[in-house]
């Protein structure tokens, strides 16, 4: 459809020319959604193809919507990142039924053709287990959940798997946020006076635990082990701050996974089916200990 | 009076014109106003007085044409504007902010201060002086206005424009809520006002009125100035109120209350001893089939309130109520028209119009289960249905499908008349009926309800014109402090003495009354 | 200009989108994407409908998104309990009949203002949503309704089909109805309504149980269209459903408005949604361009009551 | 009963509330959760402070959430790009009333509903705010005037401070000075209040400007609270700030309404949130709480209106 076909970027084996390319975030105003969007676009201009990228709102509606939209526009590849895995697949049906490849990305999607995702369970089990083993095995802990959407769920479900393991480790406040930094904040210092003893904060991701590092430091409480998902700049930032209470994060690269996935959607649309329709990217937990040799998203 | 003043006007307005829509509201009008004077403005509703008195006021700006005070052409582009000039004015509705006292009303726009905090206490003093300038003393200051009756709001109303030190004032119809007494209050001001050498704009539709005030009436007609007759120069015998009615309407209006014997038949309405519980009764009084029974009384008698109590709009604390011999249990307003009573609220503008919707739906909203089947309305029978009514109402409107916003008074006040005759109610309940509604259009509103009467309806006015309560009425109910005190017979009735039961003030002792009730 | 504009004027503003939108945006001139457009629109313009009669009563409904939500859920969860797909599928509109009532009531009988109980009730059935499923949303692919979100009626798309039902229904009962008449007088002057005779409490209750029913039937598409119950559905619904009510010129004074000026408000919003897309518009300036455009269609918009005004 | 439970009425539910979450939640009764009740408080108080004026001229505005991103995020990038603190503080509150001051505009020379106007307004500036920074938090831990989120004065926690003082201040503004009777004009009768030769358009303009500077100074402690600028701040604390206004007392027809309701309103808010946390109530039944507890304290409340019509 574009006119000025360039030959810059040589298909390799199996690797199709894909012209313009669909990328759906289920919540840019989240910035572990909105690097991804920033690696596409560099991609986007370094391989020159055309880029749409579209905000998902947390609405999984709207993101039917603009699977349409997309269809209309004659995509040839969509990298999805549902609200909801399974929620979608009407949707990603309807793409697939219009010639349309359909990747899944940080999330799977039901019926999509391959799909490129963190393993969030693993993400919760690598945090909690980080956090235990920081508080020696037992103390009181909070766990600062998201949204109910799929990721953050299947997050607090790893951390419910280790603190099953571990009996001594006691929950004694759990409240869901906004997964952003000000919500994080505000629950976290309402728990904290409600339980004179905590030692360690679980939170779903980095800008809920570093609104908990705040709280905790405003509340002026001390030793307080907390940990978050993601491996965000900030959370690095914080991980080498000694006045932070921040001790670990289970490291994702949203902007890597975004363009593994568009490399697996370039080779199926090339013909070439990965043999696993799921490459799982399995998170690396960055600590004050490692952190130094973390490169960041 | 000085010579020289009495010959250059204090205001003078030339060559005004002024356009809403497809509606030319004035065209090329020139009218002046001298010191010293009390200048009535008549016409039929719409003739374009209050547009008029708007610009002058610097409401609206005219499409055309100048305004000069004494001598100097001035702008009037805000109502500011006419506040610097000194032009005061009580416009035609209220103007009043519900949720504020009284006090707060009348000082809203020019506040007392001190430094540049408010000064509430020179606020409620104030407003103490102003109240007191027309005898409104039983208003207490502090009272949110919108407790009071509509008489009171509107003496708070004057008493604001009043006390501004004012040049020229206007009054645009301000006794059509009050009942005699104020009236008379009123009138006392306004010569006073009149010998202090300000000029003085009246609009009224009551003839009476204009009779006793005007040095000089100017006739609209349709947006233009059909004429002016000076009382002053000429004499009040040279002028008779026939000239004037002619010049409004273009004909004769001989006998407006066109009085006639009718037949009273057997008693259809039976009240015994009804009372909401508070200020208000109980009253007792019974209206026959075919017959026109008026209360009057001051403003806050309580007239109002026992009509709502009657058609279900209040409620009932105790008392009776039976229509043709059946005692009735009334819930509400819905409940009242199924019954067979029908009620015209006092203020159509709040209680009665839709002013969105058109005349038609207006017309036909209380018996809209008439014209429908299962719901769906069938538009062909309402709208001959309401032609019907149009036609015997001499509805002036365009279609039936324009907004009542678009009529004028009368003509709306028919339109709520015309719901009224649709119900076909054994008791019709006419608070204020004439509220308003221009010379022409009232004598047609009496003949209406005088038909009305004359199919057997009982008809119970309530009215604060007691020329009309004399006029249109077989019997007089005269209400005071919520009960009634006195019943009487229209014919032989007179202003002084219902006057005199009105306001418990009796100047002679022996009242030409029927009987006096406990 | 005053009569012919104040029949056109929003329509004006959404053809005017349209043409803009045909020369911006290469493929927003199919009838695919019609379809499209008209698809995405539907479930917004369905709560825009019971919203209109709502704001017409001179009242409003911020529980909108959360009814769908509810009523979503609860007829997924009826189908998969086993009870028979129609009657899961009333059951959902029932729902949200339901909260409508509920809603009603508080206006209608204690004369609470409308924005506080909706606010109020937006928050609790929210919770209700997520209680029911305890926050996890339920798949079900085999819902036997699907085809009122997926389906098509003679090419066109079943949740478009159901739309226009919806609005032919509304403009019926408000342009031809007693019960419709009585709706714009209650918002007109509920004051003069009451004297009138009219059941001012029992239309307020209506309206609200219609809109709660029409909320209802909005979240029983949407489940079907996403194939699963979601709690956090139609969030934030309430507000576009607001705006396609008022720029479709019905006053939020009450007393005023047509359901046909709310499905043209509704298009435009959803013309412009697809149309940023398709145009590529980064996310970011898609809501500056929505926020400015729905302020400049009221604007012009309100020119016909300059117009009218003749001030 | 009028009198009295006119002037206590919502203190009094309040007080209940308050009696309530001390026997069932432990820690709820002590100083520092006094301290921290007022201090989450106060970022929602402040934006209702400016609410309250706006709505007692009859308006709203929709837009105070997206208005403290706007300028929390400017605050921020101002102090980033080496402003002194107190400037680029000044420079969001500034950003604030720029914001509102267009609303105003459009809402008093256009005389377009405050309702779409706002929710106009509330999406672009949405739309502003994330691409005055690409979508991305800007953190910063250094922030010149951190303290105003995170300090204290003499044991007082600087934002509760900042409430306090606000509050004085629209207090004075709208019980003392001409322009508070004027707000009151305006929102009672605005003809009437253009007849009484009141400036009605300034009025209106003042008014939402104020409110905007209002959200503004709250996006300012927002983002010194956080030590960062969020381009997803105060989303939906619009409905927040408007439930503590109604919650307060003032009616959204306008005319009526006092700031001090609207603090009381706010602390219930407030103390209904941080007490169900405290209960460790789950985040759904919160919800359903919540709303629940709104719309019967407005019912309560609304008990005095009935008390003084008698019917
Ligand atoms: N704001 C307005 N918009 C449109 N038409 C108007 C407006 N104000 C007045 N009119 C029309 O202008 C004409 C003159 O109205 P105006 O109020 O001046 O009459 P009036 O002589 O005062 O009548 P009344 O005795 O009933 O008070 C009428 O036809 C009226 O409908
Ligand atoms: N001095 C007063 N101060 C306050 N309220 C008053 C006063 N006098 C009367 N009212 C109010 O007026 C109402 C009774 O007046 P109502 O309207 O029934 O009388 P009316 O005879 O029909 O007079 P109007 O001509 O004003 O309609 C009551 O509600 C009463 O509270
Ligand atoms: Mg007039
Ligand atoms: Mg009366």
């Amino acid at each position: 459809t574009t006119g000025d076909e360039t030959d810059a970027n040589t298909p390799g084996e199996g690797k199709a020319k894909v012209e313009s390319v669909g990328l759906m975030l289920q919540d840019i105003s989240n910035p572990f959604f909105a690097a991804m969007q920033t690696s596409m676009t560099e991609e986007a201009k370094k391989q020159d193809f055309k880029l749409n990228v579209q905000d998902g709102r947390q609405d999984l509606a709207a993101q039917n919507d603009q699977i349409d939209a997309f269809i209309q526009q004659g995509v040839d590849l969509i990298l999805i990142n549902a609200v909801d895995s399974e929620g979608i697949a009407s949707g990603v049906a309807r793409a697939q039924a219009a010639g349309v490849t359909v990747v899944a990305v940080d999330v799977d999607a039901t019926g999509a053709d391959a799909a490129v995702t963190t393993d969030n369970v693993e993400a919760g089990r690598l945090a909690c287990q980080s956090l235990v083993d920081k508080l020696g095995g037992k103390g009181n802990i909070l766990i600062v959940e998201g949204t109910p959407t799929t990721a953050p769920q299947e997050r607090v479900k790893g951390c419910e798997e280790v603190l099953a393991k571990n009996p001594d480790i006691m929950v004694v406040g759990r409240q869901a946020g906004k997964n952003d930094r000000a919500s994080g904040l505000a629950l976290t210092t309402d728990m904290l006076t409600a339980n004179a003893d905590v030692n360690g904060i679980f939170a779903i991701n980095d800008p809920e635990g570093l609104g908990a590092d705040l709280a905790v430091q405003q509340a002026g409480r001390d030793g307080i082990v907390i940990v978050g998902v993601d491996g965000s700049p900030e959370a690095v930032l914080a991980l080498k701050d000694d006045k932070s209470n921040f001790w670990a994060t289970p490291a994702q690269d949203p902007g890597g996974m975004a363009l593994k996935a568009l490399e697996v959607g370039q080779e199926i649309v090339g013909g070439n089916k990965p043999a696993d329709r799921v490459t799982l990217l399995n998170p690396t937990i960055v600590d004050r200990d490692n952190v130094g040799e973390y490169g960041g998203w | 009076m000085d010579q020289v003043l009495e010959d250059s006007p204090l205001l003078e307005v030339r060559g005004i014109s002024k356009r809403f829509g497809a509606t030319q509201a004035l065209s090329d009008v020139s009218f002046d106003l001298r010191p010293g004077e009390v200048h009535a403005l008549m016409g039929e509703n719409g003739a374009g007085k209050s547009t008029l008195m708007k610009i002058i006021a610097g409401t609206y700006s005219p499409d055309s044409g100048s305004i000069h005070m004494m001598g100097n052409q001035i702008v009037m582009a805000s109502p500011r504007d006419a506040m610097t000039a000194k032009v005061g004015i009580i416009h035609q509705e209220l103007n009043t902010f519900p949720e504020m006292s009284v006090a707060e009303n009348l000082a809203v726009g020019n506040e007392p201060t001190t430094s540049f905090m408010l000064n509430r206490r020179k606020m409620i003093s104030d407003a103490r002086e102003k109240l007191e300038r027309v005898g409104a003393v039983n208003i207490d200051p502090r009272t949110p206005i919108g407790r009071l009756s509509v008489g009171m709001q509107q003496m708070v109303e004057i008493a604001r424009a009043v006390a501004e030190d004012v040049k020229v004032l206007v009054l645009d119809e301000p006794t059509a809520a009050l009942s005699m007494s104020e009236s008379k209050q009123l009138f006392g001001l306004i010569h006073q006002m009149r010998d202090r050498g300000m000029g003085l704009i009246y609009i009224s539709h009551r003839m009476e009125e204009v009779w006793e005030l005007a040095d000089r009436v100017t006739v609209f007609r349709d947006g233009k100035l059909v004429g002016t007759k000076d009382m002053r120069a000429a004499g009040r015998d040279a002028v008779s109120p026939n000239d004037i009615v002619r010049m409004m309407v273009g004909r004769d209006v001989d006998d407006l209350y066109g009085r006639e014997e009718r037949e009273l038949d057997k008693v259809r309405l039976e009240v015994r001893d009804l009372t909401d519980g508070g200020a208000i009764g109980p009253v007792s009084f019974d209206v026959r089939a075919g017959e026109i029974v008026t209360m009057v009384g001051l403003i806050g008698a309580g007239r109002t309130e026992v009509g709502r109590l009657l058609y279900g709009a209040d409620k009932v604390a105790a008392g009776t109520i039976s229509l043709d011999g059946r005692q009735i249990r009334v819930r509400n307003p819905g409940d009242a028209v199924a019954k067979g009573i029908g009620m015209l609220p006092e203020s159509r503008k709040d209680q009665a119009l839709f002013l969105e919707m058109s005349v038609r739906d207006n017309t036909a909203m209380s018996t809209l289960g008439a014209f429908s089947t299962f719901g769906v309305l069938n538009f062909r029978r309402m709208k001959s249905k309401v032609d019907e009514i149009f036609t015997s109402l001499r509805v002036r409107a365009a279609s039936q499908s324009i907004e009542s916003r678009s009529l004028s008074g009368g003509n709306q006040q028919k339109l709520v008349l015309g719901r009224l005759m649709l119900e076909k109610p054994a008791l019709m309940i006419l608070d204020e009926p004439t509220r308003g509604v221009d010379i022409g259009a009232k004598s047609e509103i009496y003949r209406i309800i005088k038909e009305i009467a004359a199919t057997g309806t009982a008809v119970l006015v309530i009215s604060s014109d007691l020329p009309e309560a004399l006029g249109i009425s077989d019997r007089l109910l005269v209400m005071r402090e919520g009960r009634i005190v006195a019943e009487m017979d229209a014919q032989s009735a007179t202003e002084e003495v219902v006057m005199e039961h009105a306001t418990g003030v009796y100047a002679d002792q022996n009242p030409r009354m029927t009987h006096e009730q406990p | 200009m005053g009569f012919w504009w104040d029949k056109v004027g929003i329509f004006a503003v959404l053809v005017l989108l349209c043409i803009f939108m045909s020369i911006m945006a290469p493929y927003f001139l199919s009838i695919d994407n019609g379809l499209n457009v008209a698809r995405s629109v539907s479930i917004n313009a369905i709560l825009a409908a019971g919203m209109t009669m709502i704001i017409i009563t001179g009242g409003i409904d911020l529980s909108v998104g959360s009814i769908l939500a509810v009523s979503g859920v609860t007829g997924v969860l009826l189908f998969v309990a086993g009870v028979p797909s129609p009657l899961a599928l009333l059951g959902g509109v029932a729902a949200g009949a339901l909260a409508g009532f509920i809603n009603g009531a508080f206006v209608a009988w204690l004369a609470l203002p409308a924005f506080i109980v909706t606010l109020g009730s937006m928050t609790y059935l929210r919770g209700i949503a997520y209680s029911l499923l305890e926050g996890q949303p339920l798949i079900s692919s085999d819902l036997g309704y699907r085809a009122i979100g997926n389906g098509a009626v003679a090419g066109i798309p079943t949740p478009v089909v159901v739309m226009v039902v919806v609005y032919l229904v509304f403009w019926f009962i408000l342009e031809r109805t007693k019960f419709g008449r009585h709706v714009y007088a209650v918002g007109g002057n509920m004051e003069a309504a009451r004297l009138a005779g009219i059941n001012v409490k029992k239309v307020l209750l209506a309206v609200y149980t219609i809109g709660g029913a029409a909320a209802g039937l909005a979240g029983i598409i949407f489940s079907a269209r996403v194939l699963s119950a979601q709690p956090t559905a139609g969030q934030s619904y309430e507000l576009d459903a607001i705006a396609a009510v008022v720029l479709g010129g019905t006053s939020l004074m009450g007393g005023r408005g047509r359901v046909i000026g709310t499905l043209v408000g509704a298009l435009i919003i959803g013309v412009l949604t697809n149309g940023l897309v398709l145009m590529n518009v980064p996310f970011f300036y898609q809501l500056i361009v929505k926020g400015v455009v729905i302020v400049i269609a009221v604007a012009i918009d309100s020119l016909r009551r300059f117009g009218k005004s003749g001030t």
